[in-house]
């Protein structure tokens, strides 16, 4: 059953006349009245949706005053208008929510009519199509505007509303001249009429009558140099009267132009498409420079309908799909009103004093990065899918340059809103409030919104092929679950995802996951592996420094598994960015998380939209799967080669683009660090094998006489070589495993650009070996964290006494790590160099083999400050590591020795992959003899054997001829015929590396981080200087509608 | 178009009196004159609609006479006069909202002056 | 070769290089005196402190890492002893060079520097730490130029196959890598005086600085084989020199001098130069040798 | 410096909007409004085609229209609801001749405004000029005695009352024709030319002239107000 749509527009007006009568009843009465209208024109809009959607039904003419268009006025119900009124109505429903809570003494009985009204006119200028019933409909929801926004504090509201009328009213002036001359010119005022009796685009003068159109819309819409009301008001006005507006008015304007712009000629395109361009990517640039979160808003708002107005004529000329461009305003109309409603919960006016905010919440923690991760068109809400539409769409459709400023301006988003939520996760020092406004029963909206966003992000997934697989289902629910349960024990969290994860792995080692001979199979056993390893370790309840990551982990772990399964470009690209954001947030859940996470975050976004860049490529050349990529040729290749590399590398932190890892991996929870640098940093490299030399690297042309493999293993060499050295100076463990961790992967992106059977056998070699040591690494420094409660190496010292298996454990991994023999270290490092002096790329060589010799100088700087030398008298009771991080430091151990014996145990199942991906093998394996094709040889299980051998009989040796041994204390040491000083302890630990540090002097300035910060001030200083134009000044915001007018006159366009 | 038509006139005057309006709006830093530049430009904007609709030749489209109801083609387009009628209230309805605003404004600054309204910016 | 005579044969081979390794240090000190003016030791000086130290009867423990690093530097020593092949075609004294390359090799060469560095820490005096700081600093140094010259030798014959290079250099003495890559020749050689650590590089001993660094907390047996283990390495190492540029050796007698010849190069220049400080060390070896090493690099590939 | 941008640029666009005038030059009316003329009389029988096109063809504008007028009074409303910051002037009274003129013209002008907004569909003028007219006897009366109190009470109701019934009156329209606001069977159209004609049109030209008339006087009120103390609130003012 559906109902008549006119009742939208007849029902509410209804109501409003009486709504003064009924505010006499009380003031329940009239919200309650208020809100059953509100109710009932949604209900009037779902009536219609299903049948639209399925097409059993049409979309409904309704006629007035009983005559069809053109004679009558006429209105038009189809999908789209469905879905713009349902969201107008839910959005005023949050609103009245979230208003009728914050009604004073003044505005009681009266905000509720202008609530309503602002909604009918929205309705009216979504439903019809007659030009000038379109304008009175914008007059009506703009003067409810006007009227509204003097909601809340006078002092701000006032003003902001003032110029906000100025501007309107210089709209409303330029719209009648264009409607009466249109009328003049076409003899009806329908819509669709028009369409048909427009003059021909040459007519004189039809190009400024079409002109004064578009700027009133320009001026409605708030595009970039005509938006400065509106930033005041969203910057002055009650946030619960901008969300009305972005659900209503907003959405209203913007299809109202989309009717608009049905009149105007084609030769405007592009006009319009820069206009929208230039206001998505400037809007989202001067917000970056925004301190005021709402402010900051208003140009995020700004941008999106930018975004849209850019879309209008694509959509209108087929180019773009409809749902793409839908999709993103229902995701902009969700997030932005979520946002909005949250940004009023919070009485900060800066982001500083948005510190910590809703710190006591989890629901509204929970819907504030919902609501950023929507609004940054992330998966899976609906924005990530309306922005990969759109942007196959512009590939398909030959406009994928347009596509370039469309991810600058999507990166600028991660920017600031990243930005802001990193206040809101930094915890709240004493000073600043960290109180929510209003209570709990405004949050009505928020939730509902944050739900909507959820499931129907997830809704329209429904048809892609993950939703069958039953591991990463029940994964990300697990994960869901424990999400929003975060407040349980951490025991308990990490039960259940120790479980969860054991039954997804007996479930996929059943199903024959594990295949170790695919990169799939190889990865899905590290990934499952490294999870469980961390969730048991996470059973160490008493932990100061871990964060309760638990769901987000699972969700995580999903994510990764399809990531490294999938052959689809979307699959994958929504696996990665599902990846970055869950491991954002669990880099934030860090105590001192927040900041570097935003770093982290930016970074990975651009990576993600380099990837993106690069996938679009490929669609657009046709290829929707990553065994199509190897079928591109020509600069296409080279192009989406190029981005996926560099959007792979910046996400591994190769040098240069490295410096949001130190940060990332130091301040992440100490246990969750392990699988940052043992997984996360390895995807890319995946990515690099899997993804990016799909393309064939005969396809790819060099770049003058540059070897682009030959780049990248240039590239692999610096990272490795810079970071090991960056690693050196650190007297922050976690910092220096992260350096070291980073690092490593260069020596494994050099393997894989080697792109030899040998070289990726090396590196993959090298990736399962780098997990098993540095996981170890990084538990074994967790523990000692969690127990001495610094990270700081120099403030510890002499552990080996108290925490032995912790020191063993950093002994086997900087064995391993250092690739002294006999552990599997030197056998990675053997296949690398074998494989590099083969390829002949020397220097390369020469850089690998000094990079790790230059380790050494970390690796011992690390055992040393922190297990050897003097121990101090604060720690001499301290305990080893919890039980549950030992297990897990025992298995990895375990795991180490395996590889370092046996080999040939990951090597002959890499060596039927290489087989696969090469159609050769890499090396030839006789027992424990490993034979690379060039017939050098390496018996690991014979050295292992010979060291033992020999160790085992120096042992004996030493007990045999030394005395009797006497266990003495730590001060009673030798001082070689000197006076001994003072007891004292000395620990030598601090800038260990001095005397290196002065010598690598000139090479050591921070170069990478120079890089950044100069373009970061340099960029601030063009957005400080372009955001003088919003000066505050009505008269100048008038001004601009006039100037852009004329100026847009002299270019003539659209003539 | 060689004799200047009554139309031309009309329309060069609403032009004219759009144009003094907007000058008062971007030039006038009271505020109070700013909404009245407002009104001016309303009234240029619906002198140029009635014109748009108008024909010497012609008379108003009402048909009470029995020569009219005969011959309906004597009287001009009705709708640029509904249209008027719409704009006009529209108008009023603005001016009243921003005269509104003015008192208000001039409660919490005691100033009519445009630039005392701009703490919100950038 | 069966496994158990091999393993007579190395152990054999590994007896007589430390006793070569003994009396070479004996004469060493020997040198030096008479270049300083002394009359010196006597050439079984070595015999004579290994003796002493064995019949030591204090014996102290600062902890089982401390206890364990003598054992890592012996075993280091002796490992890459036998990884190398001593003479030409004499499998007899060719030890286990088959198990690996010279990567192996080098790697290997760091197994005893570090037991013995975390067994000096674990003692905790705050001398060795400092030695171990210079010490690891000035290897990674050192072994920019090392490492240049060992890929430019490598990539010469394609392989780090030990045998492979040595084979290139029998044509005559001009064959020799000495002589064909001098740049590379130059390079390893001053990466060698870094390497053995005399004057102007001992900064890890440094005795009027840190009196012995790491060692400073060892003695009696530990010390003792301490010493054997790095009179393995000693020899070891003039091996491995030998072998890649000085065409190996065809005999006994020509290995024993050529290894004579090398260490004394290290010798005579310590012996004439005052101790650097820890940076200029490293800058020297990341200037001119490095640079050599670098034109050794490209001659080969321009051989190529 | 700004102000002469202002003007240069204001003079541009002038430029441009001289530009427009030969599209303005006198045509014949268009298809539609053709239509208007041709079957205004038979379709609505109302004589005045303006209002025809008003209420009948248009007449959900002028519902829009309405709903304008009575947003911007609530909405001065709304902006007016404080009453601090403001000097309040005490006014000297108005001469007793002015009181009583204003009081006798009262009567007549709101019954002239009536007859006016009752022979929308017949003569020039309809609802809205009817209710400005009334309006005006309404802002006569406050101009001559500010003190004056209105029946606020009626005014809401009405204002109410003739808003909602417009509404209905459309409703009306849905239910019997099918179609908001038709005019075809709700009403007997009648005989042209006559009061009683052109169906459901007098009766919605008459509930906006009401709405008209009282949206104003509660605008001027409303303006009026916010320059005399604060008295008792009664609801909306």
């Amino acid at each position: 059953m559906v109902i008549d749509p006119i009742l939208l527009v007849a029902v509410p007006l209804g109501v409003a006349f009486l709504l003064p009568l009924f505010s006499k009843l009380g003031r329940t009465a009239a919200t309650a009245v208020q809100g059953l209208t509100i109710v009932f024109t949604a209900l009037v809009a779902v009536s219609w949706l299903p049948g639209l959607l399925d097409g059993s039904l049409a979309p409904a003419n309704i006629l007035t005053g009983g005559y069809d268009a053109p004679i009558a006025i006429n209105l038009h119900f189809g999908l789209t208008e469905a879905v713009l009124c349902l969201l107008a109505s839910l959005t005023a429903l949050g609103s009245l929510s979230y208003l009728s809570v914050r009604e004073d003494e003044h505005t009681i009985g009266r905000s509720g009519l202008l609530q309503l009204l602002i909604m009918t006119g929205a309705f009216g200028l979504i439903m019809t199509r007659d030009l000038f019933n379109l304008f009175v409909f914008l007059e009506i929801a703009s003067i409810g505007t006007y009227a509204l926004v003097a909601f809340g504090k006078e002092e701000t509201s006032l003003e902001a509303g003032f110029k906000y009328m100025l501007t309107g009213a210089v709209a409303s002036i330029f719209l009648l001249i264009g409607i009466a001359f249109l009328y003049k010119l076409t003899g009806t005022l329908n819509i669709d009429d028009m369409v048909g009796r427009m003059p021909p685009a040459a007519t004189a003068g039809l190009a400024t009558v079409i002109l004064f159109l578009l700027m009133g819309m320009a001026i409605e819409l708030k595009l970039l140099p005509v938006n400065g009301p509106a930033l005041d008001l969203y910057d002055g006005a009650d946030p619960g009267v901008m969300a009305l507006l972005v659900g209503t008015v907003v959405n209203g304007v913007l299809f109202a132009f989309w009717k608009i712009a049905l009149l105007v000629p084609g030769t405007w395109d592009t006009a319009i498409m820069t206009l929208g361009m230039v206001t998505f990517v400037g809007s989202n640039l001067l917000a970056v420079a925004q301190d005021r979160p709402r402010r900051m808003l208003g140009y995020s708002s700004s941008a999106q309908i930018g975004l849209l107005v850019f879309l209008v004529p694509l959509v209108q000329q087929g180019t773009v799909a409809l749902a793409g461009a839908g999709l993103l305003l229902i995701n902009h109309t969700l997030a932005k009103s979520g946002l909005l409603w949250l940004s009023g919960k919070h009485a900060g006016e800066t982001r500083r004093e948005w510190t910590g905010a809703f710190a006591g919440s989890v629901v509204m923690r929970t819907a504030l990065i919902i609501f950023i991760l929507a609004i940054t068109g992330l998966p899976p809400f609906p924005g990530f899918w309306g922005k990969w539409q759109v942007l196959s769409d512009l590939m398909a459709g030959g406009y994928g340059w347009w596509a370039l400023p469309l991810l600058i301006g999507s990166l600028l988003e991660f920017v600031y809103y990243y930005g802001w939520y990193r206040y809101v996760r930094t915890p709240a020092t004493s000073n600043v409030s960290a109180r929510p406004l209003g209570g709990a029963s405004d949050l009505g909206g928020v939730v509902a919104f944050a739900l909507a966003a959820l499931v129907f992000g997830v809704w329209l997934m429904r048809d892609l092929p993950v939703m069958g697989d039953r591991v990463l289902v029940f994964l990300t629910g697990v994960g869901l679950v424990l999400t929003l349960l975060r407040r349980l024990p951490r025991v308990v969290l990490a039960a259940t995802a120790t479980a969860a994860l054991g039954l997804a792995a007996w479930i996929m080692a059943t199903g024959g996951g594990f295949d170790l001979t695919t990169p799939s199979g190889l990865f899905h056993l590290l990934i499952i592996g490294a999870g469980l390893l961390v969730s048991i370790a996470g059973l160490a309840g008493s932990s100061g420094t871990g964060e309760r990551f638990h769901g987000l982990f699972l969700i995580m772990i999903a994510s990764l598994l399809l990531l490294v399964s999938t052959d689809n470009l979307l699959l994958f690209f929504v696996a990665w960015e599902v990846m970055t954001w869950t491991s954002y947030l669990v880099v934030t859940s860090g105590r001192l998380g927040a900041k570097p996470g935003q770093l982290y975050m930016v970074f990975s976004g651009a990576a993600g939209f380099l990837l993106l860049g690069g996938f679009m490529l490929a669609i657009g050349a046709g290829h929707t799967t990553i065994t199509g990529l190897g079928l591109l040729t020509g600069s296409t290749a080279a192009w989406t080669w190029g981005l996926l590399v560099t959007g792979f590398l910046g996400k591994s932190a190769a040098w240069g683009l490295h410096i949001w890892a130190p940060g990332a991996y130091s301040e992440a929870p100490d246990l969750f660090t392990p699988f940052l640098s043992g997984v996360i940093s390895k995807i890319p490299m995946f990515g690099i094998a899997m993804v990016a030399f799909r393309i064939a690297a005969g396809n790819l042309p060099a770049i003058g006489a540059v070897d682009l493999t030959w780049l990248l293993a240039l590239i692999g060499g610096l990272t490795a070589f810079g970071l090991t050295l960056a690693a050196v100076f650190q007297e922050d463990a976690k910092k220096l495993l992260a350096y070291s961790s980073v690092g490593q992967v260069g020596y494994i992106v050099v393997g894989l650009a080697i792109l030899t059977p040998l070289g990726w056998t090396a590196a993959m070699f090298h990736v399962v070996h780098h997990l098993l040591f540095k996981g170890l690494l990084f538990l074994a420094i967790a523990g000692v964290i969690m127990r001495t409660g610094t990270r700081t190496m120099y403030e510890m010292g002499g552990l080996i006494k108290r925490m032995p298996v912790s020191f063993i454990s950093v002994l086997i991994g900087i064995i391993a790590l250092s690739g002294v023999p006999p552990l599997a270290g030197f056998t990675g490092k053997w296949l690398l160099y074998q494989a590099l002096l083969a390829k002949g790329w020397l220097f390369i060589l020469v850089l690998m083999m000094f990079s790790s010799v230059v380790a050494f100088i970390y690796m011992f700087r690390l055992i040393h400050s922190v297990f050897l030398g003097q121990l101090k008298p604060r720690h001499r009771d301290i305990k080893e590591a919890p039980l549950p991080l030992v297990i897990s430091e025992v298995l990895m151990i375990a795991g180490v020795m395996a590889l370092a014996v046996f080999p040939q145990l990951l090597l002959n199942p890499l060596n039927a992959m290489m087989h696969t991906q090469f159609g050769l093998d890499a090396l030839r394996i006789d027992g424990t003899v490993l034979t690379t094709m060039s017939g050098h040889t390496l018996n690991a299980t014979g050295m292992m054997v010979l060291v033992l051998v020999m160790f085992v009989a120096m042992f004996l040796v030493l007990l045999l001829v030394s005395p009797p041994m006497r266990k003495i204390r730590q001060l009673d040491i030798g001082f070689a015929g000197e006076v001994p000083p003072p007891a004292e302890e000395i620990h030598f630990a601090s800038r260990f590396a001095q005397p290196y540090e002065r010598a690598w002097a000139p090479f050591l300035k921070p170069r990478a981080t120079n890089f950044w910060r100069s373009v970061t001030e340099n960029t601030g200083g063009v957005i400080e200087a372009v955001r003088k134009i919003y000066s505050g000044n009505g008269q100048t915001y008038v001004l601009y509608p006039v100037l852009l007018v004329v100026v847009f006159a002299l270019l003539g366009l659209g003539r | 178009m060689n004799a200047v038509t009554p139309a031309t006139l009309y329309l060069v005057t609403a032009i004219l009196l759009i144009l003094i309006g907007l000058a008062g709006v971007l030039v006038r830093r009271n505020i109070l004159k700013m909404v009245l530049g407002f009104a001016l430009a309303d009234t240029g904007i619906n002198l140029l609609i009635a014109t748009l609709g108008s024909n010497p030749e012609r008379t108003a489209p009402i048909l009470d006479k029995p020569e009219l109801l005969a011959n309906p083609s004597l009287v001009v387009d009705p709708i640029p006069q509904a249209l008027v009628l719409t704009a006009i209230v529209i108008g009023l309805g603005v001016t009243a909202l921003m005269l509104a605003y003015v008192i208000r404004l001039y409660a919490l600054r005691q100033s009519l002056d445009i630039r005392d309204f701009g703490r919100l910016k950038w | 070769m069966e496994l158990f005579p091999k393993i007579g044969w190395t152990l054999l081979s590994l007896f007589v290089a430390i006793n070569y390794g003994f009396l070479i240090n004996g004469l060493i000190r020997k040198v030096m005196a008479r270049i300083q003016g002394r009359f010196g030791p006597p050439l079984w000086q070595p015999y004579i402190d290994m003796g002493k130290l064995l019949v030591q009867r204090n014996s102290i423990m600062h902890g089982y890492m401390h206890w364990l690093g003598p054992i890592f530097r012996s075993v280091g020593g002796m490992g890459v002893y036998v990884l190398v092949p001593v003479v030409i075609g004499e499998p007899r004294l060719a030890g286990f060079s088959d198990m690996g390359d010279l990567l192996l090799m080098m790697y290997f060469m760091f197994f005893g520097s570090l037991g013995m560095a975390l067994g000096a820490g674990d003692a905790g005096h705050p001398h060795s730490p400092i030695g171990v700081s210079r010490g690891l600093s000035q290897m990674t140094a050192f072994e920019m130029p090392f490492i240049l010259a060992v890929v430019a030798l490598a990539a010469h014959v394609g392989s780090f196959d030990i045998n492979a290079i040595i084979a290139t250099q029998q044509h005559g003495v001009l064959s020799w890598n000495l002589f064909a890559n001098p740049f590379a020749s130059a390079a390893a050689f001053l990466a060698l005086l870094g390497m053995n650590m005399y004057a102007p590089f001992n900064i890890v001993g440094a005795p009027t600085e840190i009196p012995v660094g790491p060692a400073t907390e060892y003695q009696n047996s530990y010390l003792s084989l301490m010493m054997i283990g790095r009179s393995a390495l000693a020899i070891g190492k003039m091996v491995m020199f030998m072998d890649l540029f000085l065409g190996g050796a065809h005999s006994i007698g020509a290995a024993v001098v050529k290894i004579l010849a090398i260490y004394f190069w290290s010798v005579f220049v310590g012996a004439v130069f005052p101790r650097f400080r820890t940076e200029q060390s490293v800058r020297f070896f990341l200037r001119w040798p490095t640079a050599f090493g670098v034109a050794g690099v490209l001659l080969t590939q321009w051989v190529r | 410096m700004k102000q002469i941008l202002s003007v240069v640029l204001l003079l541009a666009m002038g430029w441009f909007l001289v530009g427009l005038v030969p599209l303005g030059q006198p045509t014949e009316p268009g298809r539609v409004a053709q239509h208007y003329i041709d079957n205004g009389i038979d379709e609505n029988r109302g004589a005045n085609l303006v209002t025809s096109v008003i209420v009948n063809y248009r007449g959900f504008d002028t519902l829009g229209e309405v709903t304008v007028l009575f947003l911007s009074v609530a909405g001065a409303g709304f902006v007016l609801r404080r009453r601090d910051g403001l000097v309040r002037h005490e006014h000297r009274p108005s001469s007793e001749i002015l009181q009583t003129g204003a009081r006798m013209l009262f009567a007549p002008i709101v019954v002239f405004g009536a007859y006016i907004f009752v022979h929308g569909h017949l003569s020039p003028g309809g609802g809205f000029q009817g209710g400005a007219v009334i309006a005006s006897a309404v802002m006569l009366l406050l101009l001559a005695d500010r003190s004056h109190h209105l029946p606020h009470g009626l005014m809401h109701w009405l204002e109410s009352m003739a808003g909602f019934g417009y509404v209905m009156a459309g409703v009306a329209g849905l239910v019997v024709a099918g179609s908001f606001l038709s005019n075809q069977g709700v009403l007997p159209l009648g005989t042209w030319n006559r009061l009683f004609s052109a169906g459901i049109i007098p009766i919605i030209y008459i509930l906006v002239g009401l709405k008209v008339g009282t949206e104003l006087s509660s605008l001027l009120d409303v303006m009026i107000d916010t320059g005399r103390p604060a008295r008792q609130e009664g609801g909306r003012s």
